[in-house]
């Protein structure tokens, strides 16, 4: 039997677990302000993340789904996207929203069941969250076809979590964005779990990157706790993709620290040992003790950070809360640019029996 | 005899249907270790074993097509849906094949497949987890449709679709799960498929509903009540094939019909109902049929839900409303 | 003015819509070269290039979700799905993506999508590709359905969908794509959305009907009219919204009802008509409702195809039936 | 970057175009006998093909999907399974289900427009003619995961053409089969043309063997013209699933030599040079090439063959057209075991309404 075809997955990390550089670092990481401003954002959603969860605890949130321990792949995929890109994202990268400029206030909104959370202010044709595993994928390729036809030079990053790719929308999506070369990243977040489904039980590839290849789109790993690998590799995708090169598939080996969302115990299903084992190979220390090996960074500045963290928090969390409630008719109002008669009719009938209040 | 909840008892009736038929698969997304989000499946993998109660990897059309298979060769396939929402990707498998394959093959190979899956909002969940898409699988022919509202009746009737030897949707109302504990009779007893149920016996109007607005009708008749207007009202129950006579003849005694479904209005289920009463019982009629339904928008976040589904005061009006004339 | 086809109104009104709107793009299988099995799209890759004009790999969830991100960039994407009974796999993001974007983002983000597709039997077609699922798209806020039944509808109805800011289904009704011939300008002008079409003026019965079964409701029309039975026929055109004024005027002024469908009869959209009339105009109805639909089976193989489809004979006995009260 | 998998995609060929070995031949290819058997049945699918057609030409017969060209595909599948394997047919692989023991008066019953002619006399498990494309893949997965659960020694074999592998559904099925290790083989006919869409506008994939790598299932590709070549594999492929060692995703490589179906008109979109290469390469040709040069073939035994499979063929059509036709009724019977009562009402009326007769 002869060969015809021949396929590798490759592995990149930058930054090693105790922050160590692996070899060079590409010139964005030589720029301290800029890996001090990704460091400030996964603090950001760190913080954030423990916020939202307390405002769940508390009744004063809705389910929340947390992104403690995936930081880094979500910051260093926003930082590497340029702003005419567009995201599509799944419900917990947090990081990549916030630098592309959604607002924690629009994350809370989001999450309490209003709809006007997805209205970003910041990246209009972003998309919002999307609860159904895997259906953003096409969206994402059918962006990139308009880029294409447009002759734009932007491109489109579907996110989708190690669980969804095995979803068939996923994969039609990467089949379709391999033949067309379209300017598509898929970044799937491989953080070990799909609620209690390990990723061992969601398929029997030995890698998710290696998925790409059904649809000829070449695909890696990259540790996707090591902000500075991911930015890395993420822009050599984008740059391919401009280039009409066509779409990357990158799996980010990350883990989820935190529960699903808050209506799920990880306790339940999650070795404790393997949670702790996570612990030590987190996003936060590792960046952190290499900007300090590099002398830009030390307690004061983390306190200082934190701090200003602390207040963006809780200036967003109050504006979260006096924001305007949404009325009975808004569920009315954005069905149609042309609503059809009868819906005015309902529209004041639901305004007769308004919910009773909580 | 325990009193469960409503979630315990499917938990029940699927633990005796494992322990009866060796047949028996159920497969799902988080139905094993973590028995379901819902906790339906609860301890039944630890029970019964990886093979007989799986985790499927994450694909809704997946877990429709494999089920189709596994059936075909003979097992009887307990498939979960975490939400409604997320039923679509499935439809194709249910409707093109499940449906279908005995018809297709004139009887050769068959589907035996429950499809359960939680039906209804108000629990304050994110998009997709909340809505009511009945009336999608009861238009189709070659399945049935079911939809429980007490304890007992998800017992019983879970047991009935499972045995049953074609496919059955079984449609879980999310806001009862755990509303009410009833006294259910692990016996392995199966209700009959096919039939509604009288709720509350009355005079003056007929309420058919079903699922979680069970709830809400059954309110409505106790307030209405207090002011001597006396309903029946009827849990629909088997959503497909509809137990018409039963809703017939209640209106033939009754002579008012009001129809209580979460479900958007338009082309919901709630048509067929009224469109019924109006070919074969409309000189019964004393007055318009009334509908009583979510709106003709999606289903909103979970920050209006409570002004979408249909509440205990829309349904005293409509009622009141038959009685003007 | 050229007298043309149904299938040959829809190629002038795209190839007008591409020729007007540099932002209309093409996309389905096998509508470039071949120009669409129906030939639908015949002539306009060669016109328009392989870009505006693209066959798509053999996926219609991937038809639907792709127009979505073509859509929210300001494309208006015309997606062919190539026969009725393939569309299941695209349902998902219609119904949870397309009808919703719009609403979910608070008019941040739009779908200026139209999914064409052929719409029921009598072709002699294989299995699934005589399908009326109408009612399945129907009951989705967010969406409208259009269904034409001549020509120049066809021509203007399309050309409003195009250009309509929101998503529309448009069924073609497979049978009639090349069934007879109508003068049709090709002048750009669109029709209006939304409304219903009265086929013929009468005074005793209302029958409501849309795609291919106007054909046999017009005749059975004819042939009642030569017994002195004046019938009002209502081409529904809109199958979502549904102009219930145009329906309930018309029933206003002849007190019976006839709705006549191909789709299965469980709670299909003649459901809901019949249902608005028992609600709305109860007192103006002198008889019964009646339904003339396909049966509740699934559409059989075309061998019994006719079997199935409502013909003139059904109509004209259930025509009679309202007129026995 | 270090490389963390690797694939490889190989291609087996046998019997060369002109039916020369190249190599050694198994096993069952010692047995003139049995290539005998297989040769017949090429001829007896092409020769049924040319029938079918004609009678679609002269209103006898509905649509029909011919085969002509990929026969050997068919039958080399067909010749590896056993009885007791189950069949997962898209529509036009008669060479296979004909091996298996469906009778060439059902499948004429079947485009005829009678569900009757799924009711299979013979391999009363096999699955149906599946229209939807790739639908069918995900039962295949469901048989075998039943049989794994069983633990029964047999295997599910589904069909798939090079078009239907853009189904997300195929994926999922082969990811599930990858997943749990079923005993599942995926054949993927790669005949050149899904319709009037090339398999080169399909995928990005150099090979559409490599969509196994996405659910971690070896892939590979064997000239589907040659028969020994084909049957070799598929029965490699069969022992490795019946061994507890999973799925295999097969790519034939052949030639749809016909329109897509009789409604079709291939002229329209396929260049004429390209189809009178692949006649070339046909398969009727090379094996009888090869029992010729071993002395088991000459004109004699064709002309021969020729008569009794056209003998065959005219029995089957004169079964076919006096079979019974469906009773009105026969639309209710089948849907349910227990049918609701409103059907038999629905029958009674369907039954007072017969069709025009035709
Ligand atoms: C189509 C669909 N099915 C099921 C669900 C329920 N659900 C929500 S998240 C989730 C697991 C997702 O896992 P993964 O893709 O790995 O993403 P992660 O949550 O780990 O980020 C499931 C099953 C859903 N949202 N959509
Ligand atoms: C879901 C679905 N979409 C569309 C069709 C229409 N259709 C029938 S065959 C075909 C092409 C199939 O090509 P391929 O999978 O390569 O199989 P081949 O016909 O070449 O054997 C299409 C698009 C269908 N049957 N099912
Ligand atoms: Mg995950
Ligand atoms: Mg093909």
């Amino acid at each position: 039997m002869k060969t015809v075809a021949q396929f590798a997955i490759g592995y990149e990390q930058l930054l090693d677990a105790g922050g160590r550089p692996t070899g060079e670092l590409p010139a964005f990481a030589q720029d301290a302000g800029e890996l001090t401003r990704m460091y400030r954002m996964m603090v950001l959603c760190r913080m954030f993340d423990a916020k939202a969860i307390n405002l769940q605890r508390t009744g004063q949130l809705g389910t929340y789904a947390p992104c403690t321990g995936q930081e880094a792949t979500h910051v260093g995929v926003g930082a590497a996207m340029r702003p005419e890109d567009v995201l599509f994202p799944v419900y917990r990268e947090y990081g990549t929203q916030l630098w592309r400029g959604v607002t924690l206030t629009e994350i809370l909104t989001y999450w309490a069941g209003d709809e006007t959370g997805t209205n970003f202010a910041g990246p209009r044709q972003d998309f919002p969250w999307c609860v159904p595993i895997g259906s953003q994928a096409p969206h994402a390729a059918g962006a990139a076809m308009a880029f294409r036809i447009r002759g734009e030079p932007r491109c489109a990053v579907a996110y989708i979590g190690e669980g969804g790719t095995s979803q068939g929308a996923f994969y039609e999506a990467v089949n379709l964005a391999g033949a067309r070369r379209l300017p598509t990243v898929f970044v799937i977040v491989n953080n070990g779990w799909a609620i209690s489904v390990p990723a061992s039980a969601q398929t029997g590839a030995e890698t998710f990157a290696q998925k790409g290849i059904a649809g000829g789109v070449p695909g890696m790993q990259v540790d996707g706790n090591d902000v500075i690998g991911v930015r890395a590799v993420m822009e050599a995708a984008l740059a391919r993709a401009r280039a009409g090169e066509g779409p990357t598939v990158i799996e980010a080996l990350t883990y989820r620290l935190s529960d699903h969302t808050t209506a799920d115990d990880a306790s339940r299903y999650r070795p404790a040992d393997e949670l702790a084992a996570a612990w030590q190979r987190e996003p936060l220390p590792r960046l952190r003790a290499y900007l300090a090996a590099q002398g830009h960074w030390d307690d004061t500045r983390e306190q200082q950070l934190r701090a200003a963290c602390a207040a963006e928090i809780d200036a967003a969390v109050k504006g979260y809360q006096s924001r305007p409630r949404p009325a009975v008719g808004a569920m009315f109002e954005h069905l149609f640019a042309h609503p059809p008669a009868a819906l005015a009719e309902q529209r004041e009938q639901a305004t007769r029996y308004p919910p009773p209040a909580h | 005899m325990a009193r469960v909840t409503l979630v315990e008892s499917i938990n029940l009736a699927l633990n005796r249907a494992l322990a009866d038929d060796p047949d028996v698969v159920l497969i799902g997304e988080d139905i094993g270790v973590n028995g379901g989000v819902f906790r339906a499946t609860q301890g039944l993998q630890q029970r019964y074993g990886e093979w007989r109660v799986q985790d499927t990897p994450l694909a809704e059309g997946l877990i429709a097509g494999m089920s189709i298979g596994m059936a075909a060769q003979g097992l009887r396939v307990v498939a979960e849906i975490q939400f409604m929402g997320f039923m679509y990707p499935a439809l194709d498998q249910i409707a093109n094949h499940m449906a279908r394959l005995r018809n297709r093959t004139r009887g050769r190979l068959t589907c035996p497949v429950v499809i359960r899956m939680p039906h209804g909002g108000g629990i304050h969940a994110p998009e997709h987890h909340s809505e009511s898409l009945e009336v999608l699988f009861c238009h189709h022919a070659g399945l049935r449709v079911v939809c429980p509202s007490t304890p007992a009746a998800a017992y019983g009737l879970l047991l009935a679709a499972i045995r049953d030897p074609d496919p059955v949707i079984f449609l879980e109302p999310t806001r009862l799960y755990r509303m009410a504990r009833q006294e259910v009779l692990d016996n392995g007893n199966a209700l009959p498929l096919d039939r509604a149920q009288i709720l509350r016996e009355g005079d003056d109007v007929t309420l058919v509903t079903w699922g979680a607005m069970t709830h809400e009708s059954l309110q409505a008749a106790q307030q209405l009540a207090q002011r001597k207007i006396s309903c029946e009202v009827i849990d629909l129950t088997s959503l497909s094939p509809i137990d018409h006579d039963c809703i017939l003849d209640s209106v033939a005694h009754t002579g008012r019909l009001v129809i209580v479904h979460e479900a958007a209005r338009n082309a919901g289920l709630g048509a067929e109902i009224a469109a019924t009463v109006a070919e074969r019982a409309l000189y019964d009629l004393l007055a318009p049929v009334e509908r009583v339904t979510g709106y003709d928008t999606v289903m909103p976040y979970f920050g209006l839900e409570k002004a979408y589904i249909p509440g205990v005061d829309r349904i005293v009006d409509a009622v009141l409303r038959t009685l003007e004339t």
